[in-house]
Parts: structure tokens; C-alpha cells; sequence
């Protein structure tokens, strides 16, 4: 039982240290596409540990496959929205190079 | 182990609430709806944790919710844009 | 002894606050109807607090005001884009509108 | 102490709002919106208003930011915005917020004793029905008035947007909601997403009846779902003229209202249901009003028609 | 919790009719409209005036109110609906101007043989429909979240009909009545917000029961108050209202003049006297009274100086809703038994009727001449009367019931407005109530003189009027004649099932 709870407050710690990182990343990094980048991966990350820590807690099977598809959604979700901001971005570039 | 979840929860709005600076910083809209993006997947994480930390199981429908909604304002934001073509044809100017 | 409910309570007051003031003061009708969107969100706010301190009889919080701001919320997204819609097909009508009737010379200025 | 998270979350809700009204462009001013509704979901879910944080989730993150979203698309040109009002009137409308949110503050902080509360007699009368969830009760039982009416308010809305269709194009269907470029990504999402979706959704729909989530919010997930499908053009919007899709608009209002009816005969009035049947009975006027909600919010969010009926 | 104690009456049910049968009339329009919009509202229009006279006669037959109570769950947990002499008299008179209007609209609003469906006739009776259920929830509700429900359907059947011709100006129109009424609802729903975090009801009788006066209570119901003011047009909320009104087409503005407005007002009456802890703020009172007064004369004056006809008619709505905010004061300061059975409140609800049948009359007229003249330029009218002259003789009848001139139901309104403001010495009041009157009959009259007057040569109609449609107008405004023979004295029937009445 403590084991499960070290394994979950490791993870769960470790999930936050990305989300930091993300953090971090989205309001230091100088331009658009590199705060991107740092934000998609470090959330990416930050989500999964999180689940990871949390799926030993979760009372019954139903919540844990919630769980995990909470995880794989916000993975797809990051992985397009990710896309779409950076050709966004491109397009805002070309109608307005001064940008 | 549930004061470590809400602790946990309670970082985690913090720093997507550091992330709100972007938002306001910017410049770029782009920038503004990573903010709202990292609060999305924050926020979602945030239910995940409240959830497990209170019992409440409901609550990762809510995490369920926003992450399927997720990727819809960054969809949205590039809906049809003034100075571009438009769906049905017609420049705008 | 101030609890969670009264922090969220003054949490509405602000919204209402920042949302009435968006909403007289902005000109531009998109902006209007952002602003009245926080008011409304201020205003359910409110009536969770009714609910979460109204919590009894097993249930964490009153469900009657929680039921009232589901109604509320569909409503308040009914008025969003029917006002949307008005705005847009304002922008459309601009100047080339096909008039079937004199024009109205009286127009008390822009909204 | 434990307030902290609670004080913390509410600055940035007041902050995110004031950066909202304040912004000068309007797209900015949306993003804004969005980050306040997604913010308030947390908020709800700390007042333990789970099936109202799924609503604000789904409503706020979902279907108002894509309709604000849209809309500052379509606004074509950008007037210098916030063009601001005579001083004197910017003073007087400070003064009237703040005197009615010190007004608001006094009374939330002035909470009465024992609180005000219908949680006793709502739990009461649960029994009788069958079902877990007590806010899906009060909706589709203590106060199905309000929720049958709440639907054709949104059936009036969709024909108030409709009327503002111009007249040779009436029947026809509204403008399509396509991404500026098309993109792999999106495509893929709109090809991934909505079945997930559609079984979030009805679970959403089903799980209302003894747990949080309901009628409203697994119908806005289907829509939002429908709409992803449109914005990525795998879908045009339909004409509005098409028989099937009014059925489908006033499918939930009629089955409600039947229901209602039915009562007059098989049990004790208008909008009562016998006890034996009270579940049955409410799951399905539940499923075919979040039928109805998905198609209304996916052609409101669509608009009147804009091209002449083929 | 005390119990408000409801219980289903015999022929409760017609309340639920009165209420859904409207809904069926315009979901079967939305969903087989096609080519029988017209034919759909022609079967609904008189079912729903059989309903309202035999809610009437039930209650006039009982002497009490009928009550239903939705689903057998009692309030305030429940909602129930409630029929007392007063909405009867209302639901009465929504049905009776809704026919008059349907015959009037007839045949204008039919689709086009080469369509199978066209906007106009599928958004006009459908709206006109929804319109009539929803002023009915008004008038029936007793639960204050139901009735902001029901001013929420109300906004999403009047506002559509501001800009049914898609003009510009209506578009505008439209958005800014939208807005308006946007933000009354809002506040109202505030001041439901803090009375139910006060009393956990929002049952009126419930609320009646346990109000009391605290700084919750004052500052919801000033909210509320202040909300329904914006949806009434009360000066200076008003701005929205003649846009609005001008710029629908004749049939709608006839019931949004003469109907829709009074709606928010019917709910300010039940907050006040119902709901409101006795005997109300005197404060309060007056200033509901000076607003009212600034209406009347500033809006009458304005109405004086427009060019355009409808402009000048909804000018007069808001000048006209003006008196029914005088009944507050008058009715407080009265020494009748109960508020009911002082004659300013009969002088109030009376004002409420013949301007609703007037204004309706009138808009209707208006709507007749400018599709006779082909335009509504005041100074332009020469000639009305030969084009239409029963249109322009309604005009004039129901002139009088704004003039205040008898006979008509406005003359004796306000002559027992003005008896009520004598006998206890609001002078104000009494300055303001002739004011109004002589402003309306200068702007009344001078329309009249330009429709009189000789048509100019080549003056010649561009359409044909069927006499169905003055016939409807005149009769209108013979109604607003008709109720200038009532007796100069409070009705029993306005009281049944008031409180505080036996």
C-alpha cells in the first residue's frame, strides 16, 4: 500500500516537474514556435505522469480506463492543436512578415 | 496521500496560472492560445487529481470533457481569417 | 468565519462587476456580448453559492440552484448566438442593402 | 490555509475576466473568454457542482468559444476597437459596478443561518423516481416546466437566427464552416475524435440518469463533435430546409411534450410520471432532448443559411 | 419551509393548455410548416382564445383563482401555475389582440405559390406563436426562476420579429433590443439569485410568506425591479424600444407594443405587491413614479416631433407605459381596504388594457396607410382617408384612449389615475397625467389633420386593402371605446384571488 503511494507521489511529482518545465518554457522562451514546442512536449509528458501516478489510486476499472483515455485524448489534442498554432503561426508570417 | 493530490492540484493551478502571463503578454494570438491550451490539459489534470484526491469519481468526466474539447479552440483559431480566401469564394479585402 | 462558498461568492460579485461594466462600456457589439457572458457566469456563480452552502440531506450541494444554472447556461448560449448571428448579418447589410422601403431617415445612433 | 488554492483560483478567474473586457483586439478578448469559462469549470467543480462544471466544461471550452471564434472570422474589418467613452461616463459606470459588486460582497458575506436550502425536500421526493441524480431529477421532474420550456427557447433561437436569412437563399444551407487551409492534423482529429466522442457523449447522456452529466452535456459534446466533422470538411452543413433535420430539431421538445401529456392519463397530471415507468420514461425524453440539443447547437453555431437551396 | 400550500383546482388543466397549445401550433409549423403556416395559426388562434375566455369564466364562475400544480410536486420545489382575476383579464386580452392581429396579418404573410416554404410566414406565426405561450407562462407563473424562463422565451419570439424584413436599421434594431433585454434578464436573475440564497424559495407565495426587509431582500428586489425596467422601456432605459417597434413590421409591433412591454411591467406590479415585504418602500414608490413621469412627458414630446409615423406610435408606448408606473405611490397612499380595491390600481390595470388595444389598433392602422400611401412620412399623409378610411377612423377612436378623451377605456383609466393622484395630493402626478394628455392629442391630432386633409392631385393608392383587414383594426380600436363605459370603480373580478382578499 505505501509502495503504491510512493510510486504515485513520484509520479505525480515527476508529472508536475513537466508541467513546470512547460510552464517555464511557454513564458521564457523567446519566440512563438520554440514556446510551442516546449509547451506540447512538457504537457504531453507532465499528463502522462500524472495518469501514471493516479491509475494505481482509482477505486475501479471504469475510472482507470477513464483515466487512460483522458491521457490518449489529451495527447491527440496536443499533437493537433500543436500543428494547427504552428501553421497558424506561418500564415500570420506570410500576410504579415513584420510580424 | 490526499493532502499530497490537493497540494499537487493546488501547484498545478499555479503554474497554469503563470501561464496566464502569456496570455496577456503575447504578442502573437498564437501565443494567447497556448495559454489557454496549457490551461485546458492543466485544468484537466487538475479534475484527474481533485478527483482521485476527493473520491468523487464524476469528476473525471470533467477531465473527459476538456480533453476532448481540448484541441477546439486551436481548431477554431484558424477558422476562415479576414485577408484570406473565404469558404464560399469571395476575397475579402 | 469566511469559507469556500463566500470566496466564490466574492469571485461573482467581481464578474458581475467587470461584466456589467464591459457590457455598458464597449461599442463594439461582439465585445457587448463577450462582456455579457462573464455577467452571466458571475450571476451562476452566485446561485452556486447558494448551492454549495445550501448542501444537505446527503447531497454536497443544493441541486435545485445547480439544475437552475444548467437552464441558465443554455439560455445564456441560446442569447450568445443570436446575437452573433445579429451582429454578422449587421456587418453584411452595410451599405449595399436592397431596401424594399424608404429608408428609415431616423436612426438613434450605433448600438 | 486551505482557502489558498480557493483565493488563488478566484484571482485568476477576476484576473483572466479583467484582461478580457480590457484587450483591445477582439479575437484576444475571445481567448480570454475561453480561459475564464475553463478556469470556472474548476471553480464549479469546488463548489461541488459536478454536473454544472461538465456543463461550463463543454459549453464555455466547447460551443461559445468556437461561435466567438467564428464570428471575429467573419467580422471582416477591424475597427480601431475600444474606442473609449466620454470620461465622465466611464467614472459613473465604474461607480455603478462597484456599488452593485460592494452590494453583491455584503451579501455573500453576510450568509444567512441555517442556510436557505431545498436539498431535504428535493431528497425526499426522490425516491419515487428512481434515479440517482438528484439534479436530473429537479430538471426533467420537480421542474420539467422550465426545462420543456428552456428547449423551445432554444428552438426559437435557431428560428431567430434562421430569420436572418436573405430571402433568395432561404431553404438553403447556412455558410461552411471549413479551416482556413486545409491540414492533415485536423483532418485527422475530425476522423479520430468524434467516435470517441459520440460514446463520451452518450455515456454522458445514459450516466445522467444516477450519476453527474445529462441531456445538456452529452449533447453538446455530440455537437461539438459534429462540428469538428464540419470545420475539417468532411461535412457541409445541411440545408435548413431538409425535412429530416427539422424532425430532428423539434424531436426532443415533442417527445417531452408527450410525455407530458401522457401523464393526464397514466398518472397524475401534466408532466408527472407513474413511479413504475419514471426512469424509462425520463431516459427517453432525456436521449431525444440531447439528440435535439446537438443538432440545435450545431446549426446555431452554423448560422442562417447563406447559399440558395439546391 | 412554510408550505405554500397549492392544489390543483378544477380546470387547472386549461392552464397547462393555455400554455402548450401554442408550442404544438408552432413546433408543427417548424417541422411541417412547408405550405399550412397559415392554416396551423388558424386553428390555434381561436383554441387559444376558447381557453383564455374559459379560464376567465372559471375563475369569474369559483371566484377564486385556478391553480395547477406541474407533475404533483408541490412548490417551491415544484412549480405551479396560478390563474387569479388579473391574468385572467391579461390572458384574455394576449388572446383577443392576438386574433385581431391574425386577421389583420392574414393572407400578408401566406407563402408564395411558386414556394413551398418562405421565411416571412414560417418566422411570423411561429414567433407569434411562441410569443403567446410565453406571455401566458408570464402571466401564469408563480415561481420567479419559471418566470425568467418565461421572459427569456418572450425575448427569443420579439426580438426576430424586430428585423422580420432584414433591413439594416431592424438588424440594428434588433441587436440593441436583444441587448437590452440581455441585461434585464441578467439583473433579474441576480436579484433571483440572492432571494434564493436569502429564503431557499423562489416560490412568490412562499417568498411572500418569509420575506422581510434586509439588505438581501432590498438589494434583489432593486435589481429585479431595475431589470424589468430595461425590458419595459421605462425612461431612461427606453432607448431601445422605438427603433424596435418602428421598425417591425405592423403586425408584430402591434404586439410588441401593445403586449410585450407589459409583460416585465406585470411582473414589476407582482414583485411589488406579492412578493415585496408590506407595505412597500415609499422611496421606492416615488422614484417608479417620477420615471414614470419623465416618460410621459419627454417621450410624448419627442413623439411630437417625428416625421415617420410608426416612430411617433412607439414613442407614445413608452409615454404611455409611463403611467402605469404611477400606480405605485397612488395605490401605497391609498385608504382602501386592500391595495386591490383602491382605484388606483383598478385606474392602473385599466390604463394596462385600452392602451394595449389602442396601441395595437393604432400600429395596425399605421401599418394599413403606409401599405395604402406606400410610405408613413407624417407630413405626407393627405389623402389617407380616402384611400382607407376605416383605418384612419380607428386611428382616431383609438387616439382617444391615449388622449385620455372619452369615450374610451383611456379616459376612464386615467380619470381614475387622476382621482387617485387628487385624493392624495400627489400633485406631481396629477400635472403629469394632464401634461400627457393634452402631448398625446397634439400629436394624435396632427396625424389626423394630415390624414384629412384633401389627397394631393396624382395622389392615387398603390394597393388595395381587404376590408378583412380595417374590419380587424376597427375593431380594436371599438374595443378601446367600449371599455370607456365601464363603471367609474374598482372590478371585484381584478381582485379575485389577490392577496389579502377574502
Amino acid at each position: 500500500m505505501i509502495l503504491v503511494d510512493i510510486f504515485t507521489m513520484a509520479a505525480v511529482g515527476a508529472g508536475m516537474f513537466f508541467f513546470l518545465a512547460g510552464t517555464v518554457g511557454l513564458l521564457r522562451f523567446p519566440d512563438t514556435l520554440s514556446r510551442l514546442h516546449a509547451l506540447t512536449k512538457a504537457d504531453n509528458l507532465g499528463f502522462g505522469f500524472i495518469v501514471l501516478g493516479l491509475l494505481p489510486q482509482s477505486p475501479d476499472v471504469l475510472s482507470g480506463l477513464k483515466l487512460v483515455v483522458v491521457w490518449l485524448l489529451v495527447q491527440l489534442a496536443a499533437a493537433t492543436a500543436g500543428q494547427l498554432i504552428a501553421q497558424f503561426v506561418g500564415l500570420e508570417r506570410r500576410r504579415d512578415p513584420a510580424a | 496521500m490526499i493532502d499530497f493530490l490537493y497540494g499537487a492540484a493546488a501547484l498545478l493551478l499555479l503554474l497554469t496560472g503563470l501561464g496566464l502571463a502569456r496570455m496577456m503578454w503575447g504578442p502573437a494570438p498564437a501565443d494567447r492560445m497556448m495559454a489557454a491550451q496549457l490551461l485546458g490539459t492543466g485544468g484537466g489534470a487538475i479534475a484527474l487529481l481533485i478527483a482521485t484526491a476527493s473520491g468523487i469519481t464524476a469528476i473525471i468526466d470533467i477531465a473527459l470533457v476538456l480533453a476532448l474539447l481540448a484541441a477546439f479552440a486551436a481548431v477554431a483559431l484558424t477558422l476562415g481569417e479576414p485577408g484570406t480566401k473565404q469558404p464560399d469564394g469571395q476575397a475579402n479585402p | 468565519m469566511i469559507g469556500t462558498a463566500t470566496v466564490y461568492g466574492l469571485c461573482a460579485s467581481g464578474l458581475v462587476a467587470i461584466g456589467l461594466y464591459g457590457l455598458v462600456l464597449h461599442p463594439t457589439p461582439l465585445r457587448k456580448v463577450i462582456a455579457f457572458n462573464l455577467l452571466g457566469s458571475g450571476t451562476f456563480v452566485l446561485f452556486g453559492v447558494a448551492a454549495r452552502r445550501g448542501g444537505a440531506a446527503g447531497f454536497l450541494a443544493d441541486p435545485v440552484p445547480q439544475a437552475m444554472v444548467i437552464t441558465g447556461i443554455v439560455v445564456a448560449f441560446a442569447s450568445t448566438a443570436l446575437a452573433v448571428a445579429l451582429l454578422l448579418r449587421l456587418q453584411e447589410t452595410g451599405a449595399s442593402s436592397i431596401e424594399t422601403t424608404p429608408p428609415e431617415q431616423q436612426d438613434n445612433g450605433a448600438s | 490555509m486551505t482557502l489558498l488554492p480557493d483565493l488563488a483560483l478566484v484571482l485568476l478567474i477576476l484576473t483572466a475576466a479583467v484582461w478580457t473586457v480590457a484587450v483591445r483586439d477582439r479575437r484576444d478578448a475571445v481567448i480570454g473568454f475561453i480561459v475564464v469559462g475553463l478556469l470556472l469549470s474548476l471553480a464549479w467543480v469546488r463548489l461541488n457542482a459536478v454536473d454544472v462544471a461538465l456543463t461550463e466544461a463543454a459549453i464555455g471550452g466547447g460551443a461559445t468559444g468556437l461561435l466567438l471564434l467564428r464570428a471575429c472570422a467573419r467580422l471582416v474589418p477591424r475597427p480601431a476597437e475600444s474606442v473609449l467613452p466620454h470620461p465622465a461616463m466611464r467614472i459613473l459606470t465604474v461607480l455603478l459596478c462597484s456599488a452593485i459588486a460592494a452590494g453583491l460582497a455584503a451579501i455573500v458575506l453576510m450568509p444567512v443561518e441555517p442556510p436557505a436550502t431545498l436539498a431535504p425536500e428535493a431528497a425526499a421526493s426522490m425516491g419515487e423516481l428512481g434515479l440517482g441524480n438528484p439534479i436530473t431529477v429537479v430538471l426533467l421532474a420537480y421542474r420539467a416546466l422550465d426545462t420543456l420550456l428552456e428547449k423551445v427557447v432554444l428552438v426559437l433561437a435557431l428560428i431567430g437566427v434562421w430569420t436572418l436569412t436573405p430571402d433568395q437563399f432561404w431553404g438553403g444551407a447556412p455558410a461552411s464552416l471549413r479551416a482556413q487551409q486545409s491540414s492533415g492534423a485536423l483532418t485527422l482529429l475530425a476522423q479520430v475524435l468524434p467516435p470517441v466522442g459520440v460514446v463520451i457523449g452518450v455515456y454522458l447522456i445514459w450516466n445522467g440518469a444516477d450519476h453527474p452529466g445529462g441531456t445538456f452535456q452529452g449533447g453538446t459534446v455530440l455537437a461539438a463533435m459534429w462540428l469538428l466533422v464540419m470545420m475539417a470538411d468532411l461535412r457541409e452543413p445541411p440545408e435548413i430546409r431538409l425535412h429530416s433535420l427539422r424532425l430532428l430539431v423539434i424531436l426532443g421538445p415533442v417527445v417531452f411534450l408527450v410525455a407530458g401529456f401522457a401523464g393526464f392519463w397514466i398518472a397524475n397530471g401534466f408532466l408527472s410520471y407513474p413511479p413504475a415507468f419514471a426512469k424509462p420514461i425520463i431516459v427517453i425524453v432525456e436521449a431525444a432532448l440531447a439528440l435535439s440539443i446537438a443538432v440545435i447547437l450545431g446549426m446555431l453555431v452554423a448560422g442562417p443559411a447563406a447559399r440558395a437551396p439546391r | 419551509m412554510m408550505p405554500a400550500g397549492y392544489a390543483t383546482s378544477e380546470g387547472g388543466a386549461l392552464l397547462v393548455i393555455a400554455v402548450m397549445l401554442p408550442i404544438v401550433g408552432m413546433i408543427a409549423i417548424f417541422a411541417l410548416g412547408l405550405r399550412r403556416a397559415e392554416r396551423i395559426a388558424f386553428i390555434i388562434l381561436p383554441g387559444g382564445l376558447l381557453i383564455a375566455l374559459a379560464i376567465a369564466a372559471e375563475v369569474a364562475r369559483t371566484g377564486a383563482a385556478v391553480t395547477y400544480v406541474l407533475g404533483g410536486w408541490q412548490p417551491p420545489l415544484g412549480i405551479a401555475l396560478q390563474a387569479d382575476g388579473l391574468s385572467a383579464t391579461l390572458m384574455v386580452l394576449t388572446a383577443l389582440i392576438l386574433c385581431a392581429v391574425g386577421l389583420f396579418a392574414r393572407g400578408t404573410f401566406s407563402t408564395p405559390p411558386d414556394m413551398s416554404e418562405a421565411r416571412r410566414p414560417m418566422v411570423f406565426w411561429t414567433l407569434m406563436l411562441g410569443l403567446w405561450s410565453a406571455l401566458n407562462t408570464v402571466f401564469l407563473g408563480q415561481d420567479l426562476f419559471n418566470l425568467f424562463v418565461a421572459l427569456e422565451f418572450l425575448t427569443f419570439s420579439a426580438v426576430p420579429l424586430v428585423c422580420l424584413d432584414g433591413r439594416r436599421e431592424t438588424v440594428q434594431a434588433a441587436l440593441r433590443y436583444l441587448l437590452f433585454a440581455l441585461i434585464g434578464s441578467v439583473f433579474y436573475l441576480l436579484g433571483a439569485a440572492l432571494l434564493y440564497g436569502a429564503y431557499g424559495t423562489l416560490d412568490m407565495a412562499g417568498l411572500r410568506l418569509q420575506a422581510h426587509y434586509n439588505p438581501a431582500t432590498s438589494v434583489a428586489l432593486g435589481l429585479m425591479i431595475v431589470g424589468l425596467m430595461a425590458k419595459a422601456a421605462l425612461f431612461p432605459l427606453h432607448l431601445w424600444l422605438p427603433p424596435a417597434h418602428a421598425g417591425a413590421p405592423a403586425a408584430a409591433s402591434a404586439v410588441l407594443s401593445a403586449l410585450v412591454v407589459k409583460a416585465p411591467f406585470f411582473l414589476i406590479l407582482r414583485l411589488w405587491f406579492d412578493v415585496a415585504p408590506q407595505p412597500g418602500n415609499q422611496l421606492a414608490a416615488q422614484m417608479l413614479a417620477w420615471l414614470g413621469i419623465f416618460s410621459i412627458v419627454f417621450c410624448s414630446i419627442i413623439a411630437l416631433r417625428q416625421v415617420r409615423l410608426k416612430l411617433m406610435i412607439a414613442y407614445s408606448t413608452v409615454a404611455q407605459i409611463g403611467y402605469l408606473f404611477l400606480v405605485f405611490p397612488l395605490v401605497m397612499a391609498s385608504d382602501a381596504p386592500s391595495a386591490w380595491q383602491s382605484i388606483g390600481w383598478t385606474g392602473g390595470v385599466l390604463q394596462l388594457v385600452s392602451h394595449a388595444l389602442a396601441k395595437a389598433s393604432m400600429f395596425l392602422a399605421a401599418g394599413l396607410i403606409a401599405e395604402a400611401l406606400g410610405h408613413d412620412r407624417i407630413d405626407n399623409l393627405n389623402g389617407a382617408v380616402t384611400a382607407v378610411p376605416i383605418s384612419v377612423a380607428a386611428f382616431g377612436l383609438a387616439g382617444l384612449s391615449l388622449m385620455g378623451l372619452p369615450p374610451s377605456g383611456g379616459f376612464v383609466a386615467k380619470l381614475m389615475l387622476l382621482t387617485a393622484a387628487t385624493e392624495t395630493a400627489n400633485w406631481w402626478i396629477v400635472a403629469a397625467i394632464l401634461v400627457g394628455g393634452i402631448l398625446a392629442a397634439s400629436y394624435v391630432f396632427r396625424v389626423l389633420g394630415r390624414a384629412m386633409a384633401a389627397p394631393k392631385i396624382g395622389f392615387k393608392t398603390l394597393a388595395h386593402i381587404p376590408l378583412h383587414r380595417e374590419l380587424a383594426v376597427l375593431g380594436l380600436a371599438i374595443s378601446a371605446v367600449v371599455l370607456g363605459f365601464v363603471p367609474l370603480q374598482p372590478f371585484a373580478f381584478l381582485g379575485i384571488g389577490r392577496v389579502g382578499l377574502p
